[in-house]
């Protein structure tokens, strides 16, 4: 189909480039420079939705962001983007849209029966319905609500494009390049200051883009912009939420005007800017006003219509009528003419004006006194009704196929209330304009009520040039302003015009002013209450074009000035961000980082499968061939260890060194046991309480000097420690001499244990007696591993004869490989996450599930380690009535009565038919085959020998438990001490 | 015995080219160092001063800054302690040194396998970095000398500018210097990457 | 988003800080009993105004500091070190 | 006043909705009544109106500093459930549910409660544990739960991926009778019934001081002058300390702020409500078409109901990382709520220092599904003088007892779970 409503020259589009695109299936052809709504106006493509609840026929209202009515869902398969605001997206060749939101087809959607029910469906009739029988909500009713819901589908496929995060510091940051802004970021900008100019369209300019007698001076200002270093240029970038302290949200389209984006590139760039200073020169938002009808494809807002024809040199309609408040709107008509459409009417409430002079001057027929009163045509505008105003009835209709409207301007406040500035009443503009700033930042131009691009451009220099100095930097000379008469942009106060039909204040969601009224009536009468009941400015314009309309309306109902009613809260979003750029490359595998041990690579080449600790990547065991299932491969590791010898990577283990003189003291204040008695050469098992008394973590403390500490921490814990240790240094004792060193990257660990496990350590250490007398149970010392310097330890957690390695992580695999060596006549095995956590149930030591927040020493079993002299943290409540209570759960051994049924952590321990405790860890015993857990059971040691019930009601399992003690495997520690 | 030499935690990575082509692209390395952290005791500013001044020849820096003397830097990184890094030699040897001259006023943790260093290098080196680093790194609030710890893609990152190319040396714990350099990657991606 | 001066390290966003609770409560000495360290730990004045807090530079220079902010406004006023002191205005 | 009815509907809208009237009356304050209650957000406005249904007390005055359900009520993501693992909380909270499901019909007001299943998804053993202690501890109570495995989760809802991720699913502890309210009209409902049960809702009407003497409440100061009442109810959420401070006392809780999205309008996309077990992040789609979506708290005290970009990067790269179909989706606003927050992340619904003062609050980011139960364990409280069995272990005093009640284990504050 040929651009039939193109004119042959003029504006900012390159007819010499033709691009292809389909809508709804059908071909058209745009031109470079084109929005999808520019390119389907000049298609004479006029219907372009449905709207929200009454599926009423919809087309393009506005040319920009604030577009409420053509919302397309773009591209297809996983790129498809569900409600693109049609007069934003720019034309690339071969995109694709659908419109959305009706069941049918575009033209003939049967849901728009929801129109005729109108008087049933008004704000929130929901409410006050649906409530019998009760039953019918759940299956009728709200399935029904909910199948309704919505505007445009999403592809429910995964994105495959990318998104990137930005950082950015500046000077002076500011929003929008029309005539304000440019002149500020050139203001600033010659004053040295590092500048950011962000403009959410594709060109500069804002309104200097219908402008062709200013276009030199626009293209002198992008140049004069372009030629400063210390200068930002941010186009298709919206700023979308003004935050704390000068920080601004801003989202670039980097992409999107590209059927995908160029490999390496990202679909979009997420920006947080920090400015010193800021200025806003976001322009004003046309605004609608309320009558009949103001609905129809074919209505828009009259400067959308004069930017079709001066940008896009596109016709909005062969016949336009002009329905406008204030002389600033005729510039359409104007416009419109100059394109070739005929002007029908320009119909204006007010008496006489400069621009209805002019108006007739050119030989347009103009209706002073009067307003329109409603609109007639199908899916399509074909004339316009209009009365004198207050009349009430319907008047003489004149043909047109576009209506532009104009009821003034509205500041876009946006930004300026988000950063917390209250709003003011601009009785003159009958607009809220920015009060008070309340961060480092100024508005000018449009966005405060200056109009007139002469008055908006110096307003922009006087404000660039006030936030550099403010933010430090001299004023330089002044730049060239451009010059140009200001129309007169105060309007009539015309909000409504009441009559028969629907009147609407917000067209996305079907808002009438009746609706306003109602809910007015019913008692939700503050704009708060009144936007949420009637879902006024909800919607993704957010009330852009008719927020204060609505306002305007509830004003009236209310008998209070509109000033008095105000407009709902601004809030982020000024545009709908697209959600991958907020979530930028930290998603799917990227989430949150991994974190590897220096083994990570060998436990790889050992065919290890994997499992999280935190953001660690931990072997939960190595699987090999002839192990049935993963138990088997967990209990064949575990067998080696119990029987002949085994290793594991225990390098994710917390490591602090603490040192100084006072650093003795310290341990014994934020461990419940003592350290000081401790001596150069051993180690200690520890327990750390919070201050609440409750067990925080635990782990083996060395001493390495008189000054010198070696803690180590619970993998999951090893950064909460740290901080605690941190905050009490700081806090509560900072007379301590203590330095506090985070060791856990620099050293690698591997535990060794079994009985075999002094065989091994022996052929790879060197330099060490490691003999049972020289080297006893909790020994520590230097050494050297393959020659590498490391550090044994004597420690076990499996309850075996076993000892830790450390050495600086490089050397690791060398040491793993030396000692799968010196293992392998011993039968060595890799051992896992699943078979350390089997050792250790079997053997009664607790971990991460029993010290899950909840549980005190004594609960575990552990109440003797708190040391009865001396302040520690958690000592004194630790022995509030709750936490002695003696019919807390108490750690218990469990072991299955059926050696093959299965018991689970998270099952409940059943006594006397209720919950008395839950299963905290749970495993399959090698030294006495079966199921056996720990867990936590009231008047635990009490039920010791006696059989109760694991109950796991989710997965309808009752399993009949023995409890035993926890520590039923080699209870006298013979063997860790062998 | 003489050690063997360590495995880098990055050794496994493809070298060479990454990203688009262009003839700017970003050049990465992987310089093996001996990092030493040194944390004064209680009232042995003057102390250390006086011993790092002896002993390496360095004006101890102050916040934000670095200091070289000798083929040792010093980093300033918290109130009181610094990083001293070095050249790899051999096994702990510059811990022993810092042990030694420090013995009496600091504390001294060797980090040389608990942190890694990536070297970065390049014209658009301030543009990737600005994709995840939340510091300015402008040469009006930053250049070389000057050092930061910043989290960059929740790994926790000290950016040290060595030269106004700019260079930069960008230092992270050894176990998350995979995924960091992962998102090296695809900061540089659009400048491309040249892997030394 | 809080913009935190670091007296070491300069502003720097607040994803660098870790919140650590009101720094104007502290901890009991030995002596203290269930009620003193039930009040420590526990009880909050919660202002809805100025509040004097403990904030970590944890991914910076890891020092925790005491910073002056207003709970409604967010605006910092003044950041101190740990052994400093920071009076509320008007308190 | 007519009750709502779709008859009525019908007939009002053949007359052009002419005839109806407010849905609660503008009450100006008497100068004293039984009860006040201060706060009209869902819980004071419960509170009325179950002192009014269940016991008779219908001389009672709802103050509310703005307009009622403004506060957290009005900014929540309308997550209603009883998935609970501690039996107090359990309990509680399956009463609350129980009340929510015949809500619509006390009320004579549709809430839109909507049982759509509430999935809390899990990733790892651990997590999995964790997942079957609590829901065998509600099955136990009698409470509905289900273990639901991989293929569960991607049955229930298959826009999660749950093979792909940093953290792939493992499964979810799935209630069925979960689900979502509309969460203004909670608001406007219970005023709506207590108003016709002869409760005054005073809006615009801040409390300024309290009237003690003699260790008893008298009445309150407001901005609308001094009320007298001998039991006064607080129901203030974020503003509890403020409140407390007015009357002499310190409580354990610190205001944080808790940020909550809302997307554009969709077709049905996600049919339930989801949570992300790997990172904070969880979403269920409104009536009007929106994925109403948050995740944890910006991490510092604050009166101000905005947040911060940091909180949601991690909300909306949690939200990806989970359904990567969300990327292409638009944010379309954000806001923020002021919440109590307490030492073990449970309520607080009893007696306080002050004889005749009682209190509801430190619901921390998960009040509003207890907004029946609160209400009506309020009310009883205030009526009766003393708790019912539901709310007993719910004092403040029971820090000092050591009786906390910590689902999670976090510990005081930290920070703030
Ligand atoms: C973002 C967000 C998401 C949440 N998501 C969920 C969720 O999914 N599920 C869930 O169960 N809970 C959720 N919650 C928590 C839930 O919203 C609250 O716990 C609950 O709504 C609190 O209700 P309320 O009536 O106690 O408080 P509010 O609704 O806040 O009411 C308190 C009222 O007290 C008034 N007030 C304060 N001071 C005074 C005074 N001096 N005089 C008079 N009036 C005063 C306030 O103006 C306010 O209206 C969320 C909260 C937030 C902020
Ligand atoms: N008759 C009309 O059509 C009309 C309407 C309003 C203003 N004006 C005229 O415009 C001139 C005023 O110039 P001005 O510079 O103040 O306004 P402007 O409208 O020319 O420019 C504002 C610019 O800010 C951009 N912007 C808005 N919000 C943004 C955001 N959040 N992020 C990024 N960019 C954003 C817009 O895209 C636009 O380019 C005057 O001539 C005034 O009379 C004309
Ligand atoms: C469940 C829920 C759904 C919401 N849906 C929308 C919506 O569709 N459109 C919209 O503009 N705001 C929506 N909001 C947000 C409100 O507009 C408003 O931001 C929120 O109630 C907080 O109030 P405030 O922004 O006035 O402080 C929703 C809020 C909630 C709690
Ligand atoms: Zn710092």
């Amino acid at each position: 189909m040929s651009q039939r409503f193109r004119l042959p020259s003029g504006g900012h589009v390159d007819r010499s480039k033709r691009l292809s695109f389909t809508f709804d299936g059908r071909a058209y052809d745009g031109h470079h420079g084109d929005t999808l709504a520019a390119a389907l106006l000049a298609n004479g493509v006029r219907l372009v939705g449905r709207s929200f609840k009454y599926h009423r026929p919809r087309g393009i209202f506005s040319a920009g962001a604030e577009e409420p009515n053509a919302l397309v869902e773009l591209r297809d398969g996983a790129r498809r983007e569900p409600n693109t605001r049609a007069t934003v997206a720019e034309l690339f060749d071969g995109l694709a849209a659908t419109s959305q939101n009706h069941r049918g087809s575009l033209a003939f959607d049967w849901m728009a029966v929801n129109g005729l029910l109108a008087p049933w469906l008004g704000a929130g009739f929901y409410y006050k319905t649906f409530m019998w029988p009760a039953s019918f909500w759940e299956r009728v009713y709200e399935p029904m609500i909910r199948k309704a819901a919505g505007l445009g589908r999403a592809s429910g496929l995964p994105d495959p494009d990318h998104y990137e995060a930005a950082h950015a510091h500046c000077d002076v940051l500011v929003v929008g390049a029309g005539a304000a802004g440019l002149a500020a970021a050139r203001a600033a900008g010659a004053t040295g200051a590092r500048v950011i100019l962000a403009e959410q369209d594709f060109l500069l300019g804002g309104d200097l883009l219908n402008e062709p007698g200013l276009e030199v001076w626009r293209q002198e200002s992008i140049a004069a912009l372009e030629a400063m270093p210390e200068v930002t240029l941010l186009p298709r970038t919206t700023v979308f939420g003004f935050y704390d302290q000068g920080v601004l949200g801003a989202v670039e389209r980097v992409a999107d005007h590209l059927p995908q984006p160029p490999a390496h590139t990202a679909r979009q760039r997420y920006w947080t800017i920090r400015a010193k200073e800021v200025v806003l020169a976001t322009g004003a938002h046309e605004r609608i006003i309320a009558f009949p009808g103001n609905d129809r494809p074919g209505v828009m807002l009259a400067g959308a219509a004069r930017t079709y024809a001066r940008r896009y040199g596109v016709r909005a309609g062969e016949t336009a009528a002009l329905f406008a408040t204030q002389d600033a709107a005729y510039d359409a008509a104007f416009a419109l003419a100059e394109a070739g459409t005929r002007i029908a009417a320009i119909i204006d409430p007010r008496g006489d004006s400069a621009a209805m002079q002019r108006a007739r001057e050119a030989g347009f027929t103009v209706k002073p006194g009067c307003v329109v009163t409603g609109t007639v045509g199908g899916n399509a505008l074909r004339g316009v009704e209009i009365g004198a105003v207050g009349s009430g009835g319907r008047g003489d209709a004149v043909p047109a196929d576009v209506l532009m409207v104009s009821g003034g301007w509205n500041p876009a406040v946006h930004l300026a209330s988000m950063s917390g500035s209250a709003l003011s009443w601009d009785e003159a503009l009958l607009a809220f304009v920015p009060g008070a700033a309340s961060q480092h930042e100024r508005s000018a131009g449009a966005c405060r009520g200056v109009n007139g691009i002469g008055a908006a451009a110096a307003d922009g220099a006087a404000a660039g040039q006030a936030a550099a100095v403010a933010a430090g930097f001299a004023a330089a000379p002044a730049i060239t302003l451009p010059e140009a008469p200001a129309p007169d942009h105060r309007p009539y106060e015309l909000w409504e015009v009441k009559g028969r039909g629907k009147a609407f204040v917000d067209i996305q969601d079907d808002v009438t002013a009746n609706d306003i009224r109602l809910a007015h009536r019913e008692g939700y009468s503050h704009i708060e209450h009144a936007k949420r009941y009637t879902t006024h400015a909800m919607g993704t314009d957010q009330g852009k074009v008719g927020g204060l309309v609505g306002a305007a309306v509830l004003a009236e109902a209310r008998e209070e000035p509109v000033a008095k009613v105000g407009l709902p809260r601004f809030r982020p979003y000024t545009s709908p961000v697209a959600w991958g750029a907020i979530a930028g490359g930290e998603v799917g595998q990227h989430f949150q980082p991994v974190r590897r041990t220096a083994l990570h690579g060998v436990h790889e080449a050992l065919g290890a499968v994997w499992m999280d600790a935190g953001i660690w990547k931990r072997p939960a065991y190595y699987p090999k061939a002839g192990d049935a299932d993963a138990w088997a491969s967990v209990k064949r590791e575990a067998r080696a260890v119990r029987e002949r010898v085994g290793v594991c990577d225990v390098s994710t283990l917390g490591k602090i060194v603490v040192e100084g003189p006072d650093a003795a003291t310290f341990l014994d204040r934020v461990y419940a046991n003592t350290f000081s008695t401790l001596q150069v050469g051993r180690a200690r098992y520890g327990l750390m309480l919070r201050e609440d008394g409750i067990v925080f973590d635990d782990g083996t403390t060395t001493r390495l000097g008189h000054d010198r500490f070696f803690v180590t921490t619970t993998t999951a814990q090893a950064g909460p420690v740290m901080q605690h240790l941190e905050f009490h240094l700081a806090s509560a004792w900072p007379d301590l001499d203590v330095s506090l060193a985070s060791v856990t990257d620099q050293w690698a660990a591997m535990s060794i244990a079994g009985p075999k496990a002094r065989e091994v350590v022996a052929a790879v250490v060197t330099g060490l007696d490691v003999s049972n007398e020289a080297f006893p149970f909790m020994a520590v010392a230097d050494c050297l591993a393959t020659g590498v310097p490391a550090r044994l330890f004597r420690i076990s957690f499996s309850g075996e004869l076993a000892y830790e390695i450390a050495m600086p992580a490089g050397y690791a695999a060398q040491v793993w490989r030396a000692v799968l060596a010196a293992g392998a006549p011993h039968g060595i095995e890799p051992y896992g996450v699943e078979a350390l956590g089997l050792l250790r149930i079997e053997k009664g030591h607790v971990a991460g599930s029993e010290l899950n927040g909840q549980t005190t020493a004594q609960d575990l079993g552990l109440g003797r380690m708190l040391k009865k002299k001396g302040d520690f943290i958690g000592r004194v409540l630790a022995q509030r009535p709750g936490m002695t209570d003696p019919s807390r759960p108490r750690l218990v051994g469990l072991r299955s009565v059926d050696p093959a049924r299965q018991i689970r952590a998270g099952c409940h321990l059943i006594v006397d038919g209720r919950s008395q405790g839950w299963i905290s860890s749970a495993t399959q015993s090698v030294v006495d085959p079966g199921w056996i857990g720990l867990g936590l059971l009231r008047d635990g040691e009490t039920h010791i020998g006696s059989v109760i019930v694991a109950a796991n009601p989710l997965m309808g399992e009752e399993v009949p438990v023995k409890v035993v003690s926890p520590h039923g495997y080699d209870a006298e520690n013979l063997r860790v001490r062998a | 015995m003489s050690a063997p030499e360590p495995v880098h935690p990055l050794a496994g990575v493809a070298r060479g080219r990454h990203g688009a082509a262009g003839d700017a692209p970003l050049r990465v390395s992987f310089p093996a160092r001996d990092i030493v952290q040194v944390m004064v005791r209680r009232g042995q500013d003057a102390a250390l001063a006086a011993a790092m001044r002896t002993a390496f020849g360095i004006d101890a820096p102050g916040p934000g800054h670095t200091a070289s003397g000798s083929g040792v830097t010093a980093i300033w990184i918290q109130p009181g302690q610094w990083l001293l890094t070095a050249p790899r030699t051999t096994e702990g040897a510059l811990a022993v040194r810092a042990a030694e001259a420090f013995s009496t006023c600091a504390a001294v943790a060797d980090q040389s396998h608990g942190r890694t260093t990536i070297a970065v290098s390049g014209a658009s080196a301030r543009e990737a970095l600005s994709r995840g680093c939340r510091i300015d790194l402008h040469p009006r609030a930053f250049g070389p000398g000057r050092a930061a710890s910043t989290p960059i893609a929740q790994i926790g990152c000290l950016v040290h500018q060595t030269d106004a190319a700019p260079s930069f040396e960008l230092t992270v714990f050894s176990t998350l210097a995979e995924p960091f350099l992962h998102w090296l990657l695809e900061a540089g991606a659009p400048f491309g990457v040249e892997i030394a | 988003m809080l913009r935190i001066p670091c007296p070491h390290c300069g502003a720097r966003d607040e994803v660098e800080f870790i919140y650590r609770g009101d720094a104007t409560v502290t901890r009991p000495g030995p002596d203290g009993d269930v009620g003193a360290f039930h009040d420590y730990l526990y009880l909050r004045r919660n202002p809805r105004g100025w509040q004097v807090e403990w904030w970590q530079h944890n991914g910076g220079c890891r020092t925790f500091l005491k910073v002056l902010r207003h709970t409604v406004t967010h605006e910092v006023r003044a950041v101190a070190t740990a052994t400093e002191t920071l009076e509320v205005p008007g308190a | 006043m007519p009750g709502y009815s779709g008859f009525r509907i019908l007939t009002e809208g053949l007359r052009g909705n002419s005839g109806w009237k407010p849905a609660w009356r503008k009450a100006a304050p008497k100068p004293s009544y039984d009860v006040i209650v201060v706060g009209g957000g869902g819980h004071g406005l419960a509170t009325a109106f179950y002192l009014a249904s269940e016991h008779g007390i219908t001389n009672v005055a709802v103050l509310e500093r703005g307009l009622i359900g403004q506060g957290n009520t009005g900014r929540n993501t309308t997550i209603v459930r009883s998935n609970y693992m501690l039996p107090e909380n359990n309990n509680f909270y399956e009463h609350s549910l129980k009340l929510w499901e015949g809500l619509e019909q006390s009320l004579n007001y549709n809430v839109m409660m909507s049982q759509r299943g509430v999935i809390n998804l899990f990733h790892n053993e651990a997590q999995k544990n964790a997942a079957l202690r609590r829901g065998n501890s509600m099955r136990l109570n009698g409470i509905d739960a289900e273990i639901l495995d991989r293929d569960g989760v991607k049955a229930m809802c298959p826009i999660v991926d749950v093979d792909n991720g940093r953290y792939p699913v493992m499964g979810g502890l799935l209630q069925r009778r979960g689900g979502t309210a509309r969460h203004d009209a909670v608001a406007w409902g219970f005023a709506h019934a207590a108003d016709a049960r002869g409760v005054d809702i005073v809006e615009h009407c801040e409390v300024t001081g309290m009237i003690i003497e003699g260790g008893a409440i008298q009445g309150v100061r407001t901005t609308r002058g001094e009320i007298r009442a001998p039991k006064v109810g607080l129901a203030v959420a974020g503003s509890t300390s403020t409140l407390t401070a007015m009357a002499g006392f310190d409580v354990p809780i610190e205001t944080h702020l808790l940020q909550a999205f809302v997307s554009e309008g969709l077709k049905p996309l996600i049919d339930c409500v989801v949570t992300f077990g790997a990172g904070h992040f969880y979403v269920s789609q409104s009536d009007k078409g929106g994925l109403v979506f948050g995740g944890g708290l910006d991490g510092y005290p604050s009166y101000g109901q905005r947040g911060t970009l940091p909180t949601a990067e991690h909300v909306y790269s949690a939200g990806v990382s989970m359904i990567p179909a969300l990327g292409r989706l638009r944010g379309l606003r954000s806001w923020a709520g002021v919440m109590d927050m307490t030492p073990d992340g449970s309520p607080y619904i009893c007696k306080t220092p002050v004889q005749g003062l009682y209190m509801t609050a430190g619901w921390c980011y998960g009040g509003f599904k207890a907004t029946p139960g609160s209400g009506w364990c309020h009310a009883w409280t205030i009526a009766k003088d003393a708790p019912h069995r539901l709310n007993a272990a719910h004092t403040l005093d029971r820090f000092r007892e050591g009786r906390m009640l910590d689902e999670r284990g976090n510990g005081p504050f930290f920070w703030a779970q």
